[in-house]
């Protein structure tokens, strides 16, 4: 196990620098200047701007250089807000686009598996079809025309919770329905696909024979058998949840990290889209490792055969 | 410079005994939204409005823009003595104190502005707004951009004492007052810069306030929540009404009228132009002229668009007013300048007033200049580029200048390459392209903010317009005119009409309006058009009716 | 139990004619595959609604542009911003295809009479007067071609790619995983987004960008089937008989992948239009006049409330669209998933 | 000895989207208290559809039970609803399924499964249900059992899953045990150990068993009487001595002289010719006719009524009618009979 | 018999699957015999014991860890050119255990059957082609309509009736069989049994017949190996073998069989087999040894003259 481990983070490491160095040249091919002045500076003054950031020096150098720092932990700093760090700048606004993303990631899973299991109990009935039908809905309207409906509905007409921000939990509520209408969807189609394959198996089929009741069937023997293959899309999903919540963010005013990620890739600022990139990057493999774990945990399937070998 | 008679700043001194006591038991706290963070605090690195508008409402520099956009003395105690050949000016300086109970001198001056120019410093405001205006502040930076050496006291600015400070122009300008006005011109103490090092305006701690309000909370430059409060040691804080500001960031329009909807706020950010109509007679939203322009830029390094009557079809090509008023709906005005309207005045006569419509849409003459310039260039076909705007309302913009122009001009076709404001930047620099979407706002309040773009080789020409007898009229303008406002202001006008109406140089969209949706109970808030955004000096909350 | 009538004619008792070979005769009609999986999807009344809807929206995203009679980037901006108005259900008031529109005062005004128009626009018009009839047929058309495009590259890359991994596994099914990762690992926003960038926007780098990372998804599933797949009895056979890998391939892994690609693919569809959506709100969608679902809902939400119509009805058609290729993702998932084959 | 069981004209059909599989055809037979009966018959016979609609187990969504009554202890299971029949399943009959690999809850552990019915049907406390499963655990022959029952299926070997099956099947004691193929799956060792559970755990506990299979050395060695299964009918029923060495109907004569003996060696083996029948459209007459060689026209016609051969002994087949012509079984059926005749 | 010509000798065969994981598999372990041409060899043994790996690595679906199959005094496993590899393609085929799982389900039966004709270019035209097919369906009982239908129409026994006649379609000398018919109900068993038994006579051919079912695999096999844990423990005749099992193995696989035979049945005693009879001493070589000719047992020195013993004749 401990033999897997080392190998598993080295493994990670590797990725993570390969993706950190794709993402540098790519970077450098975006066209646009990292200067918001520049249409108005002359020639000397854009040069000595340059010469700072060390942009005038060829790309391999520049690449050398950031891969040196980031070794050293250093990130550079930002462009767009002057001589801030990035590393700064990302703690400080991964924390709500994380709080965000949980949140959203838990009230949508947990309703996304009820629904799938509900539909999956009552297959091809009405409830089948309406669940489905919530849960295709849930993708099929683009997440900016809901988050919108629902703050001008909820919010703005209701009054029922506030407008916008991030100050407290009352203005978490209606980002998070908002934004866990697409985990809902995906893990309520996956867990409806998921639950009618494992009712359908020998070990149900005994459950049954035991004189098992519905509920004991479908709680005590299909819900974790039905949640085991559900574990390895949650955990992309939750980087996607965690990171690409740009549209929310940008409507309800969150300081979170999507919105200024784009914004930076707009503005051709570097040391954040390389910051950026390589947080996701690295958010992304460790929740892959503890997805496998996670895996280990819940199937005993795995976690016997990853022990003993 | 300046004009009295936008919708707003227009609390006359008059009303504002009653006023005293309309705010008597209402809180004197405004609750705002921006539309971005602040990206810098330090005044000799902003470069943005934003940075301006809050640099502007905590600190103060020798001037300081008045509620009618007119810069008065501030720190400078008193008008300066200036001497024959208006280069050399002396300032006294009044009594006045840091947030951390230090008094503001003239060195703190000296130290800010060689900051400013200092290559290693590497500000882009700096040397932009000090080029060609200060004495040495060119050389510096060429010698910086070469990695030369460079020596910071050759720069026109000198402390003769604790309370004198001296600086000389390369030449005379006329705005000079706008100039001392500007946020890169204030203050800075040496002696807390150097000890914060790379802290220094990291935070609303790490930072040293002179002006009206203070700021008590800002978390940095990627805050997106702040707070103004009133400086009690401002030397004019009996003037100050208001106790508190916070300001929250909301980057989405329609968010944030939102949130001014439910109550939540007393005023937003600009609205975006689909918004406004929809607050069309509303007295809550508060409407006015910004003095931003935008024009087609006319490549003429091309070679279609180097022929007069192709760029005269061009710029007479599209019907704007309908663009003005039916598409974009917000205010914005059809341009026939590029001097922008409500913005200069003389006299009080406005620029526009004396110079009028210079080029306007008229499809009958843009046709028959097509069809001259086509023959002329033995083509009866011609593809151009254009490359689209940044703002929001630049595709619906583009589509419709597009359309027209191909409408109107038969025989062209307009390949239209939006792409990021970035982007855009970069291929104005490199010219390329054939027609460019563009805008420009000034930084003081002259017109040769505008004229002097379109010189020779100028800067931010990156059009290849070229016309020895404009480059005259402009040089005289900035040079020999400078100290004769009225001959200065007739050679500029004869510039713009040689740059549109003979040459057609450019072609001009609209003017711009800017909206926003304020509480009716929030008064006195003056509202510039160029350097920052908003004095919030004289704001009083009274109760809304 | 033998109470049977004993008066049986003796007649009946002699030897039956059985033709022998009679007993190998199958009677059940020779269905194929294909056959059997479409008699399944037809069973399936919700898949069949669906495709119906989706056969009906594909055809009218082709005729809806031509039975208008205006064209898609036609403007005429005395005619902006109008509320859809059609003949014949203008007068039924509570369809709203009266040319009316509430005010902010609450009041009805036919804006067809304000503006002076003769004419029907019945989808309405938008900001620059353009008839949203044909732009919504034509987005329709773009967005689906959008998706088509990406789930046709996307199958493409994906298969081969998952197919090469699995069948030959080992190092180089170790070293494709890597790689999977490391794209994977990418934030998709960026490569997106710098794709765009140095592609410039439009159809082409859309798509291009949705390739780059969509066919991920469709290479692991494959990957995962080739696995199941190769160990499979009639493909060791074909081994034995002495066939190549790439006849091995593309005889017997293809073919029998086929349900699973088609499968996925139905659901990159949708992913690909909810994308293309996300792009146009982060101001990379189509260059005007070209107009994707996403664009006209992007635009029109700006207006929502102002002009209403011009988010719904593209919205409607959007969600239509996923809706029915869900749902008919759905019912040939169960048509053709062999578990659920007799 | 009374009936703990009785099936009476039992009719099943499935709605498929081909059609209505009518795959029990009226199916009539009894079982006793404390014997093994054994249903043979080929696959898609309807043995499993028989023993899954006494348990209620089909498929709810496309199965139908027609017609006809299981009666269990004279109470008709058929009425029952949902709840009562939960009670019954686990409690007095329980089931055994084919395959040890895939019959456990892969993600609960043996002893909790175990448990369960013992805490559903027995309100055992949750140590004491423990304890019991231990108990159990050791009477199925698994070593260490403290150890093992907090371990997964996964841990444990084919063998040792059937078991624990087998286990869980008599954790209440029932009075109906139901095995369909239980040691199908298994290796002839290991089935050989789990026949022998089974019949010394019979013995203990005095259940009814219902033993599904198609192997008839299995059956010979376990069964007390035989019923023998073809398209959805039982053909022919009697003692395992009767069916064995005095078999009647052409069905099991085939089934009979297919297996090679290990003793004798025979040229060629008895093969019954062709498939069995399409349940989909059963047809008219006898559905073995059609693979029959002693086929009478009127096998094709009408069905063949149980035929009394003893008084436990019943088949279906026209040739046991009076006026049907006598045939000679295949050699190997004749061989056994004369056997038969000598043990009488 | 000893005279008999080699078909195929299989010297100290191994194959390792996992080589240096956690999770290595010895699935054979050393395994040496003879096939005899036109013989067919059963081998036996409990599930896991690595007859279908024997089988497959004798047909090079796995390339061997150690050891070589010698076909005709050829090495399979060695390197060949494409020719070589053809000719050996043809020669030597597999049928396999599940009948559904070996055709392909989108493939039309004449497809499934002329595969090998096609790869082997053994039809000059589509005529012959289809010529060939039809009568290969009929030698295995089926009929030329059947040409055109998928296999899910077919039941099992058809179906592994179309898989030999795949097999047959390329004329190989020798086939092996995994568990031909395992899968099969009973009364469908006999018939590919007996439908092996004809082909073999009537085209000479070698079977190696791997099953469990040992009453099968006596009826048709000439000799009979019995595997172990990837060991043959046992081989010889099968007259010979149910006549005298010597290796506790085999006796108690023997012993396991159910019979169809009540009488029988009821006074069956099983054997148990633990290894741990054999109580072999560090050092001692333990390998195939002949007790009598043609009976090799798996044993010690020691076992062997404790076998010759208990032989009898
Ligand atoms: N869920 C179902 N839907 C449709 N038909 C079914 C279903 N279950 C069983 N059948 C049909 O009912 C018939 C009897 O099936 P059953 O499972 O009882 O056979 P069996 O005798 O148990 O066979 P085996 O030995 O293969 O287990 C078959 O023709 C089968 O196709
Ligand atoms: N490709 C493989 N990779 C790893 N292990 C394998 C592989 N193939 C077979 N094995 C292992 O090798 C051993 C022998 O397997 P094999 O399939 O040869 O057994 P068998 O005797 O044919 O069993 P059965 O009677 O169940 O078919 C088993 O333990 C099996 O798990
Ligand atoms: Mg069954
Ligand atoms: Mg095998």
């Amino acid at each position: 196990m401990g033999k897997y481990l080392v190998k598993r983070i080295l493994f990670m490491i590797l990725t993570l620098f390969i993706i950190a160095s794709i993402t540098f040249f790519l970077m450098k091919i975006i066209p646009g200047t990292p200067f918001a002045s520049a249409a108005k500076l002359p020639p000397a003054q854009l040069q000595i701007m340059k010469a700072k950031y060390g942009l005038d020096q060829p790309v391999p150098v520049q690449y050398a250089k950031y891969i040196g720092n980031l070794l050293q932990g250093d990130l550079g700093i930002s462009f767009q807000f002057n001589n801030t760090p990035v590393t700064d700048l990302m703690i400080k606004r991964l924390g709500p686009s994380m709080q965000l993303g949980a949140q959203a990631m838990i009230v949508g899973t947990v309703l996304g598996i009820m629904l799938g299991i509900f539909a999956a109990l009552r297959q091809n009935t009405w409830v089948d079809y309406s669940a489905t039908f919530i849960a295709v809905l849930g993708k099929a309207v683009p997440n900016f025309v809901f988050a919108g409906l629902l703050q001008y509905f909820i919010a703005v007409k209701l009054g029922w919770f506030p407008v916008l921000f991030w100050k407290g939990f009352e203005y978490t509520i209606l980002p998070t329905i908002a934004l866990s209408i697409f985990p809902i969807a995906i893990s309520a189609r996956f867990m409806r696909t998921e639950m009618i394959e494992v009712l359908g198996s020998d070990y149900i089929l005994l459950a049954k024979a035991k004189g098992a009741s519905y509920y004991e069937i479908a709680v005590k023997h299909a819900l974790r058998n039905a949640l085991i293959p559900l574990v390895t899309v949650l955990g992309p999903l939750a980087i996607s949840l965690m990171t690409g919540s740009l549209v929310v963010e940008k409507i309800f005013a969150i300081p979170g990290l999507g919105e200024q990620f784009v914004k930076s890739i707009y503005v051709n600022d570097y040391p954040v889209i390389m910051g950026t990139t390589i947080l996701f990057a690295a958010l992304f493999v460790v929740i892959i490792l503890v997805v496998d774990i996670l895996y280990g945990i819940i199937d005993p399937r795995i976690r016997l055969s990853g022990g003993n070998k | 410079s300046g004009d009295g008679d936008k919708d707003t700043g227009k609390d006359k001194p008059s009303d504002e005994g009653t006023k005293g006591e309309e705010t008597a038991n209402v809180p004197q706290e405004l609750r705002m939204l921006d539309s971005s963070e602040i990206p810098t605090m330090d005044t000799v690195l902003a470069e943005g409005s934003t940075s301006f508008t809050y640099i502007n409402n905590v600190g103060e520099g020798l001037y300081r823009l008045d509620q009618n956009h007119k810069p008065v003395p501030a720190l400078s105690d008193g008008e300066p003595e200036i001497n024959e050949d208006k280069t050399v000016y002396k300032f006294t300086l009044r009594d006045s104190k840091w947030s951390n109970g230090e008094p503001v001198t003239a060195q703190d001056f000296v130290y800010a502005w060689q900051r400013a120019i200092d290559p290693a410093t590497a500000s882009p405001y700096g040397p932009y707004m000090m080029g060609g205006k200060i004495k040495g502040a060119a050389e510096i930076t060429e010698a910086g951009a070469k990695k030369k050496d460079y020596d910071l006291n050759t720069l026109g600015v000198k402390a003769l004492d604790e309370k004198t400070l001296e600086v000389t122009l390369d030449k005379p300008v006329v705005y000079w007052a706008d100039l001392f006005a500007f946020p890169t011109f204030y203050p800075q103490n040496q002696k807390f810069v150097e000890e914060k090092g790379d802290a220094f305006a990291s935070n609303a701690e790490n930072l040293l306030y002179n002006g009206p309000f203070k700021m008590t909370k800002w978390e940095g430059t990627d805050a997106t929540e702040w707070v103004l409060e009133k400086n009690e040691g401002y030397w004019n804080a009996d003037d100050v009404t208001l106790e508190k500001i916070t300001v929250n960031v909301v980057k989405d329009s329609n968010s944030a009228v939102n949130a001014f909807e439910a109550g939540e706020t007393d005023m937003t950010g600009l609205l975006s132009s689909d918004i406004v109509p929809s607050y069309e007679g509303d007295e809550r939203m508060l409407s006015w002229m910004e003095p931003t322009v935008f024009w087609i830029k006319l490549n003429q390094k091309n070679e279609a668009l180097k022929n007069v009557n192709i760029r005269k079809a061009i710029a007479m090509g599209f019907n704007k007013e309908d663009l003005a008023k039916s598409i974009l709906n917000n205010g914005s005005v059809a341009a026939n300048y590029f001097v922008p309207k409500d913005f200069v005045t003389l006299n009080g006569e406005d620029f526009r007033e004396a110079n009028g419509d210079l080029v306007t849409f008229n499809a009958e003459e843009a046709k028959k200049a097509w069809e001259a310039g086509l023959k002329e260039l033995g083509k009866d076909k011609l593809e151009l580029r254009y490359l689209g705007g940044d703002t929001e309302a630049a595709k619906k913009t583009d589509a419709y200048i597009k359309n027209q122009l191909e409408t109107n001009l038969p025989g062209l076709t307009i390949k239209l390459e939006s792409v990021p404001f970035a982007v855009r930047l970069e291929r104005d620099n490199a010219m390329d392209y054939d027609l460019q979407f563009a805008g420009w706002g000034p930084d003081y309040g002259n017109a040769l903010s505008f004229t002097d773009l379109w010189i020779t080789d100028g800067g931010s020409n990156r059009m290849g317009y070229s016309n020895p007898k404009y480059d005259q009229l402009i040089k005289d303008a900035q040079g020999k005119l400078a100290t004769d406002e009225k001959a200065q202001w007739e050679a500029q006008q004869e510039a713009e009409r040689i740059m549109l109406a003979e040459d057609f140089g450019l072609a001009p969209v609209y003017q711009r309006a800017a909206n926003i949706l304020l509480n009716p109970g929030v008064k006195g808030l003056a509202i510039y058009n160029y350097g920052p955004d908003y004095n919030f000096q004289w704001v009083k909350i009274t109760e809304a009716e | 139990m033998a109470d049977f009538e004993a008066n049986i004619s003796k007649d009946r008792f002699r030897p039956a004619e059985i033709d022998s070979a009679k007993s190998e005769e199958i009677n059940k009609p020779s269905l194929t595959f294909w056959q059997d999986a479409w008699m399944r999807v037809r069973k399936n009344k919700a898949a069949l609604a669906s495709l119906i809807v989706m056969v009906l929206l594909v055809l009218m995203a082709f005729v809806g542009p031509l039975i208008s009679g205006k064209d898609f980037d036609t403007q005429k901006v005395s005619h902006n911003n109008l509320p859809p108005r059609i003949q014949g259900l203008e007068n039924i008031s509570w369809l709203p295809f009266d040319g009316v529109k509430v005010n902010k005062a609450g009041k009805e005004i036919n804006m067809y009479e304000v503006k002076k128009v003769d004419e029907y626009y019945w989808f309405g018009t938008d900001a620059l007067g353009r008839d949203l009839f044909t732009r919504t047929w034509k987005g329709t058309q773009i967005s689906l071609y959008i998706a088509f495009l990406a789930a046709l590259i996307d199958m493409i890359i994906g298969v081969a790619y998952g197919a090469v991994s699995g069948y030959y596994g080992g190092r180089l099914d170790n070293v494709m995983q890597r790689i999977t990762e490391v794209l994977v690992g990418i934030p998709t926003m960026i490569v997106v987004i710098l794709m765009i960038l140095v592609l410039q926007p439009g159809i082409i780098s859309i798509t291009v960008a949705l390739t780059i990372t969509g066919w991920v998804g469709m290479a692991r599933v494959v990957r995962a089937q080739v696995l199941k797949l190769k160990e499979q009895e009639f493909v060791l056979a074909s081994k034995t008989l002495g066939n190549s890998d790439g006849k091995i391939i593309s005889k017997h892994l293809l073919p029998n992948l086929a349900g699973v690609i088609i499968i996925n693919t139905m659901f990159t569809i949708p992913n690909a239009i909810f994308f293309e959506a996300f792009l146009s709100f982060i101001g990379l969608g189509l260059q005007d006049p070209l107009a994707s679902l996403g664009t006209l809902i992007d635009e029109g939400f700006k207006v929502l409330r102002l002009h209403p119509h011009e988010m719904i009805i593209p919205a409607v058609i959007i969600s239509l669209i996923m809706i029915t290729f869900n749902m008919l993702a759905d019912g040939l998932r169960d048509a053709l998933d062999p578990k659920m084959r007799d | 000895m009374e009936n703990i069981l009785e099936v009476k004209d039992l009719n099943i059909s499935f709605h498929t989207f081909a059609g209505e599989v009518k795959a029990i055809r009226g199916v009539n037979f009894e079982l006793k208290k404390g014997e093994t009966l054994a249903i043979v018959g080929e696959s898609g016979s309807g043995k499993s559809v028989t023993t899954k609609a006494i348990m209620r187990l089909l498929p709810p969504g496309n199965s139908e039970i027609k017609q006809g009554e299981i009666l269990f202890e004279g109470k008709d299971l058929t009425n029952l609803t949902d709840r009562q029949m939960q009670k019954i399943r686990g409690k007095d009959i329980s089931m055994i399924f084919q395959d040890p690999m895939t019959s456990l809850n892969p993600t609960m552990t043996v002893g909790k499964q175990i448990m369960e019915p013992l805490i559903k049907h027995q309100n055992m406390s949750t140590s004491a249900a423990r304890e019991r499963a231990v108990q159990l655990l050791k009477l199925v022959g698994i070593p260490k059992p403290e150890l093992r029952v907090k371990q997964y299926p996964h841990q444990f070997s084919g063998g040792m899953r059937q078991r624990v099956v087998i286990a869980i099947a008599l954790a209440c004691n029932p009075k109906v045990l139901i095995a369909d193929e239980p040691t199908t799956a298994l290796d002839v060792t290991i089935q050989a150990q789990i026949l022998e559970l089974m019949k010394d755990l019979q013995k203990k506990i005095d259940t009814s068993i219902i033993f599904i299979t198609h192997d008839l050395g299995v059956v010979a060695n376990v069964a007390d009487r035989v019923a023998v299964m073809y398209g959805g009918k039982i053909v022919e029923i009697g003692t395992v001595d009767e069916v064995f060495y005095n078999p009647q109907h052409p069905y099991t004569w085939g089934l009979i002289s297919s297996m090679p003996s290990l003793d004798a060696k025979e040229e060629e083996l008895y093969a019954i010719p062709g498939t069995p029948p399409n349940l989909l459209h059963p047809p008219k007459g006898d559905a073995f006719a059609p693979r029959n060689e002693y086929a009478m026209q009127i096998d094709l016609e009408e069905q063949p009524p149980m035929f009394k051969v003893s008084d436990t002994h019943y088949a279906a087949t026209w040739l046991l009618h009076p006026d049907a012509p006598k045939v000679e079984p295949p050699e190997a059926v004749k061989s056994r009979m004369r056997k038969f005749m000598g043990m009488k | 018999m000893e005279n008999r010509e080699k078909l195929l000798e299989i010297k100290n065969l191994k194959q390792y699957f996992n080589i240096g994981q956690p999770n290595e598999v010895k699935a054979i372990d050393g395994i040496t015999f003879d096939i005899f041409k036109g013989e067919t060899l059963g081998l036996v043994g409990e599930s896991g014991c690595g007859k279908s790996t024997t089988g497959r690595t004798i047909i090079r679906l796995y390339d061997a860890t150690d050891g070589e199959v010698l076909y005709k005094g050829e090495n399979v496993h060695g390197k060949k050119s494409k020719k070589d590899l053809k000719k050996f393609n043809r020669s030597m085929q597999m049928i396999f255990q599940d009948p559904y799982a070996s055709l392909n389900p989108r493939m039309k039966v004449s497809d499934v059957i002329a595969e090998g004709i096609d790869i082997h270019g053994l039809a000059k035209s589509k005529k012959e082609r289809m010529e060939r097919v039809y009568e290969l369906l009929e030698t295995v009982g089926l009929n030329r309509e059947h040409a055109n239908r998928y296999p899910h129409e077919f039941s099992g026994g058809q179906r592994q009736r179309i898989g030999i006649a795949r097999a047959l379609a390329v004329q190989p000398e020798f086939i092996i069989a995994d568990e031909p018919i395992s899968a099969l109900d009973v009364s469908i068993q006999a018939q590919v049994v007996n439908l092996m038994k004809k082909l073999q006579r009537e085209k000479g051919l070698t079977y190696l017949f791997i099953a469990h079912d040992l009453s099968m695999v006596k009826y048709i096999s000439d000799r009979i190996g019995v595997m172990y844990f990837g060991k043959l423990v046992e081989l010889t005749t099968a007259e010979e073998l149910y006549k005298n099992p010597l290796h506790p193995y085999t006796q108690s696989l023997l012993s396991a069989i159910p019979l169809p035979d009540p009488e029988s049945e009821r006074t069956r005693r099983r054997k148990t087999y633990d290894p741990n009879v054999h109580l072999y001493a560090d050092g001692e070589e333990v390998k195939m040894r002949e007790v009598v000719p043609g009976h090799y047992v798996y044993c010690s020195e020691k076992e062997l003259k404790q076998y010759q013993q208990q032989h009898v004749k």
